[in-house]
């Protein structure tokens, strides 16, 4: 077990190092010198030579390429993005003051969308091909389809506008929540279904499966023991890797609601033209993508009997 | 015991009807094992699944199933359910018929807890004796199936199988994908369950020459042949079961002419009419099954 | 007439795991003008890959591959494949070894259309003699793969096989996945072609007594080694 | 996997498949409005202030836009960008994504190891993350135009390609068929180029199809963003996006290019669908 959690650390490190080149070099494809964009997106004012000379000092940029690309991934590494172009603050600080309003509206979109998409799997894959079934899949398509800053606009025309019940924009109250949560829920939703449908289908066309209503059991244990346990499986580090979507997964709906957090943060500064914090938005989306993807293949080896002792 | 009379089992497919059973009559008795043998696309595996009533949804079924007097095709599914594990076991392929996430000792009581009311320990405990029994080694009951190989989940099928004592038991392709040391194995594993009424279904010759009592054989949804086994072997009476057994390497590997027919659109009047070399006019006609003291063949030349 | 002198083949899994497979283990193996070797073994023993490592479609790690006294080993590229019009073979899957896109016609010509060894109608020649040697009829020509049953097939498989002539065949568990009255056909089919066109078989099975009909000589491999 | 290849059979399935029949109806009608944009709807491009955000009506189906432009031929117009553009998208990123797959699943070895790592790297960033960021960087760097969208998008999109076409052409390089050739004295560019590919094309063209949806879906959030296609250019985002401050007084402006987004992408992804479901069915189950 150790040797299998040493093996996939060392797995991720090429990964992390190819996150980390990416992330660096985004800001290094600009045919110019960046010390002239960083001048302008500071002051906003033509850059004169001296001010040039005085950024490129300042941050390092007459240094070998391979020499910052260290020095950046150093500080990286320890959560020091650097500071804003545009703000007199640190990255990093930026990125926390956000991240509360992300974390609220992804979590509990999360386990709404769970808690539906469980269900509606489920029932969907068991009733194959009857009604039920059919009306979950034109739901889950119609999620997949429908865009969400569409959905959002018009939940907040019906909503907002027409019946005057629920807040358009804002952040605070569960009132500021609810259509966010409803029109990221939808999409988020409809994915998860599918998965569900089609890992427990997979599940109970299995051989065991007809072993286990060979043996007399009840429907409902054949289902749930032993085809649904097979399905989690996979249904389970589906659902994990969601959880990349934490940082910046509901950049759509963010904006629509004028929700203050990170999806809206990397907008922001992509008009600002702040790009450390868009730098350090790429880099922390991709790590933590990585690092839930590791957690959840060790937690495999912990459920799954063919990987813990296969090894 | 079970008597099967004109049982058909039709599929609807893309391409048109399948009639993978098409007039089946057989008859298992008490403490016999009945071993039904055939080539793939005969029929024989499902013949075994209807009895169970596990048939895929595309598939039409009529006939009579009796077993222990009851029709099985006209029960409810929860009579049904509880006759399936507690009346007839059913032992399938060992490839992957077992659930990969649970334990094998559990996956074998399971049966008891639901049919006999057994609670989990005691259900265990019984498992543990079984195993033993059927020389599996009791400290394996918390392992996984994937450690087990072939040899040891065909045993492990075995334990789950006859653990509620049923009257009867199927077993599908008990030798299939096992290697011939393996295969000697299974032989010696059905040897110790004995007493039991069994059908086997196999296309393994010399599994079912050291096992069976009788035998049936299958050709394209029909029964051509059923023998106890000694005469089978010594004498086959129909074209067919003949065929098969010279096409044994040890009986000189000679081969059946031509191809099997598609079950889509099978000859019509004896099936195995185009590859069989006593073929004449009147097996445009269908055949009917003659007895001959104890056997039955389908063929005219036993009229 | 092709030998394979001290084989060692060792298969490695991934980099960070470090398992390691050792199929052939130092095997001295020789088969002559004419003759059918069986190599019988339990799945593992690594008889496949013994067969394979003779038409070198798996370069050994150790050993040679002398065939007609050319050692195929040192070979490289374009004369490695002039060579292997002169080796075949016969696959365990019927169903997996003709393109399912392809039909049975252009499946069998292909090999004379990659050495480029005859125009169209030669072509056609060649193919409609060929199938009628292994017993298919015309009408199986312009049928796909999936349209054919495992007996037939495996048919068409033994055609394409043939078509450059070849000296030497490995056939690998060729009827392993067929029904045993198709098994008796095909096999009685391939040791026919081996009297009419004088090839020489290595002939890898499970089964020793199918074996015992088959081979001149018969040899037994267990764990990488031939131990009879 | 198992697929029918006789194209007979395989043509009347598709037609067959209602989900294939009615995406591509979808499709279909879309495209057409796209192409006769010219013929059925006004100039797109004509401002008149005195007309401004006037709700549908028979002169203007759709209404009219903050600019009094006529919204119908906007829209309509706006499926021409749509389709162009994820369709050159597309085309772009499967002739990268499926070359470099296939190279990578066929030769294996170093060349496998080093292109898996590259595909996990872009697999671990969000695509949307990278686009708004690639997007905002390239307006910054090279000025705003069109490329910019579509190079952005390329270089998030082709992976799923590359992905895709390294598992089949693994799996496929497994096959008996593909060894046999080999004995028989084949090139593996010969391989490659007879055997591998055409068996691959099919679950790429299901891949393909689900995909001219994603992209529809990306221009269309990116447009909505404002670092899209850029106006006066109809393009549904960007329409979409300049709605939103209207959304109280003037919703149709929001409400018929969101249509068309949903419709498109719901097309595309039923004609995938039903594909996959053709292409995947067994000739024969039972």
């Amino acid at each position: 077990m150790l040797r299998y959690i040493a093996r996939r650390l060392l797995q991720i490190v090429p990964t992390l190092l190819g996150i980390s080149i990416i992330s660096f070099s985004l800001l290094y494809i600009f045919p110019g010198d960046p010390a002239e964009f960083i001048v302008e997106a500071r002051y906003a004012v033509e850059p004169t030579q001296e001010m040039v000379k005085k950024i490129r000092m300042e941050m390092g940029l007459d240094r070998p390429m391979l020499v910052q690309y260290l020095d950046w991934l150093s500080k990286a590494v320890r959560g020091d993005f650097g500071k804003s172009w545009t703000e007199d603050k640190p990255v990093m600080d930026l990125i926390l003051e956000r991240l509360p309003a992300s974390a609220q509206l992804f979590f509990t979109t999360f386990a709404i969308s769970i808690a539906f998409a469980m269900l509606l799997g489920i029932i969907s894959a068991i009733y194959k091909d009857r009604a039920v079934d059919h009306f979950c899949r034109i739901f889950s398509l119609l999620g997949i389809s429908i865009p969400s800053f569409w959905l959002g606009l018009i939940l907040i025309w019906i909503f907002s506008v027409q019946l005057r019940l629920l807040p358009a924009f804002g952040y605070g109250g569960i009132e500021h929540l609810i259509l966010p949560v409803l029109t990221w829920s939808f999409s988020f939703m409809a994915i998860k279904t599918r998965f569900v449908r089609s890992c427990l289908l997979e599940a109970l066309s299995q051989d065991y499966v007809i072993t286990a209503r060979a043996k007399g059991l009840p429907e409902r244990i054949v289902v749930l023991r032993h085809a649904l346990r097979n399905a989690l499986i996979p249904i389970i580090t589906y659902f994990s890797l969601s959880i990349s979507h934490l940082i910046v997964g509901s950049i759509m709906v963010e904006v629509v609601f004028s929700w203050p957090g990170l999806g809206s943060l990397l907008v922001e500064s992509v008009f600002k033209r702040d790009f450390p914090v868009v730098q350090a938005l790429v880099f922390i989306s991709g790590v933590l993508f990585v690092i839930v993807n590791l957690v959840v293949d060790i937690l495999y080896a912990v459920i799954d009997p063919r990987i813990r002792y296969g090894d | 015991m079970l008597k099967i009379e004109n049982l058909k089992v039709y599929f609807k497919t893309d391409l048109g009807i399948v009639k993978a059973v098409d007039g089946v009559d057989l008859e298992v008795h008490k403490g016999e094992r009945f071993t039904l043998i055939g080539e793939s696309g005969s029929g024989k595996s499902v013949l075994a699944i209807s009895i169970l009533r596990l048939l895929p949804k595309n598939a039409e079924i009529s006939g009579k199933i009796v077993f222990n007097g009851k029709n099985l095709l006209e029960l409810s599914e929860e009579e049904m359910r509880r006759i399936r594990g507690r009346k007839i076991a059913w032992i399938p392929q060992s490839q992957s018929s077992l659930n990969p996430v649970l334990t094998v000792g559990f996956q074998s009581a399971e049966p008891m807890i639901e049919h006999l009311g057994f609670d989990k320990k005691s259900a265990f405990a019984k498992v543990l004796r079984i195993f033993d029994f059927l020389g599996i080694g009791r400290n394996r009951a918390k392992d996984y199936p994937h450690q087990f190989s072939g040899g040891m989940r065909q045993r492990v099928l075995v334990a789950m199988g006859i653990s509620t004592s049923p009257e009867l038991i199927i077993a599908d392709e008990p030798t299939k994908g096992l290697d011939a040391s393996k295969r000697a194995q299974v032989v010696g594993l059905f040897r110790r369950i004995e007493d039991r009424t069994m059908l086997i279904i196999t296309h393994d010759l010399n599994f079912a020459e050291k096992l069976a009592d009788r035998i049936a054989v299958m050709y394209c949804g029909k029964i051509v042949e059923v023998s106890p086994a000694k005469e089978f072997f010594n004498e086959p009476l129909h074209p067919y079961s003949k065929g098969l057994l010279d096409s044994l390497p040890s009986r000189g590997l000679k081969p059946i002419r031509g191809f099997q027919p598609s079950m889509m659109n099978p000859p019509s009047g004896c099936r195995f009419r185009e590859r069989c070399e006593f073929a004449s006019e009147r097996c445009r006609r269908e055949p009917p099954l003659f007895n001959l003291n104890g056997r039955s063949v389908r063929c005219w030349l036993h009229d | 007439m092709i030998e394979g002198v001290g084989l060692r083949k060792i298969f490695k899994s991934g980099i960070f795991s470090g398992k390691t497979i050792i199929a052939v283990d130092g095997v001295n193996i020789k088969i002559e003008e004419e003759e059918t070797v069986a190599l019988v073994g339990e799945s593992g023993s690594g008889k496949s890959t013994l067969g394979r490592i003779l038409l070198m479609l798996i370069r050994p790690d150790e050993g040679r591959v002398i065939f007609d006294g050319i050692d195929l080993t040192k070979l490289r590229g374009r004369e490695l494949r002039k060579i292997r019009m002169k080796m075949q073979l016969i696959p365990q899957h019927p169903d997996e070894a003709l393109d399912p896109r392809w039909r049975i016609y252009d499946s069998i010509a292909e090999p004379l259309r990659i050495h480029k060894l005859c125009n169209r109608s030669e072509e056609e020649d060649k193919v409609l003699e060929l199938i009628r040697a292994v017993g298919l009829k015309e009408e199986h020509l312009s049928r796909y793969p999936y349209e054919l049953s495992g007996g037939e097939l495996q048919r068409a498989v033994i055609a394409r096989a043939l078509t450059l002539n070849p000296k030497f065949i490995v056939c690998d568990e060729p009827t392993s996945m067929l029904d045993l009255s198709t098994q008796a056909s095909i096999v009685r089919l391939l040791m026919d072609l081996q009297r009419k066109l004088g090839m020489s078989y290595l002939f890898i099975t499970h089964d020793l007594e199918l074996a015992r009909v088959v081979a001149d000589r018969i040899l037994i491999m267990k764990d990488g080694r031939l131990v009879g | 996997m198992e697929f029918a290849f006789a194209s007979e059979v395989f043509r009347s399935r598709i037609f067959k498949n209602n989900l294939c029949t009615i995406g591509f109806g979808i499709i279909l009608f879309i495209a057409m409005l796209g192409l006769l944009a010219p013929v059925i709807a006004d100039d797109p491009y004509k401002t008149n202030l005195a007309e401004r955000l006037k709700p549908p009506s028979l002169e203007h189906p759709f209404g009219t836009d903050q600019l009094g432009r006529d919204l119908f031929s906007r829209v309509v117009h706006g499926a021409r960008t749509s389709l162009f553009v994820a369709m050159t998208i597309s085309l772009i990123s499967m002739a990268i994504g499926c070359l470099i797959g296939a190279v990578s699943g066929y030769f294996g070895g170093i060349i496998d190891d080093i292109i898996g790592r590259i595909i996990d790297v872009f697999l671990a960033i969000p695509e949307l993350v990278f686009n708004i960021a690639l997007v905002g960087i390239f307006c910054v760097a090279y000025g705003v135009s069109t490329w910019n969208v579509i190079l952005a998008v390329v270089i998030t999109n082709w992976v799923s390609y590359a992905r895709i076409t390294r598992g089949i052409v693994l799996s496929l390089k497994e096959k008996e068929f593909v060894l046999c050739a080999k004995a028989i004295g084949a090139r593996d560019s010969y391989i490659l180029l007879r055997h591998v590919i055409p068996n691959a094309i099919g679950p790429i063209i299901v891949l393909a199809t689900l995909n001219m949806g994603n992209v529809i879906m990306t221009i269309a959030s990116l447009g909505f963003l404002g670092l899209g296609i850029q106006p006066p250019t109809p393009e549904w985002g960007q329409i979409l996006n300049s709605g939103k401050n209207y959304i109280t007084t003037a919703p149709w402006i929001t409400f018929f290019p969101g249509l068309f987004i949903a419709l498109s992408v719901l097309g595309f992804n039923l004609l995938g669908e039903g594909l996959r479901d053709v292409l995947e069915k067994r000739t024969l189950e039972y």
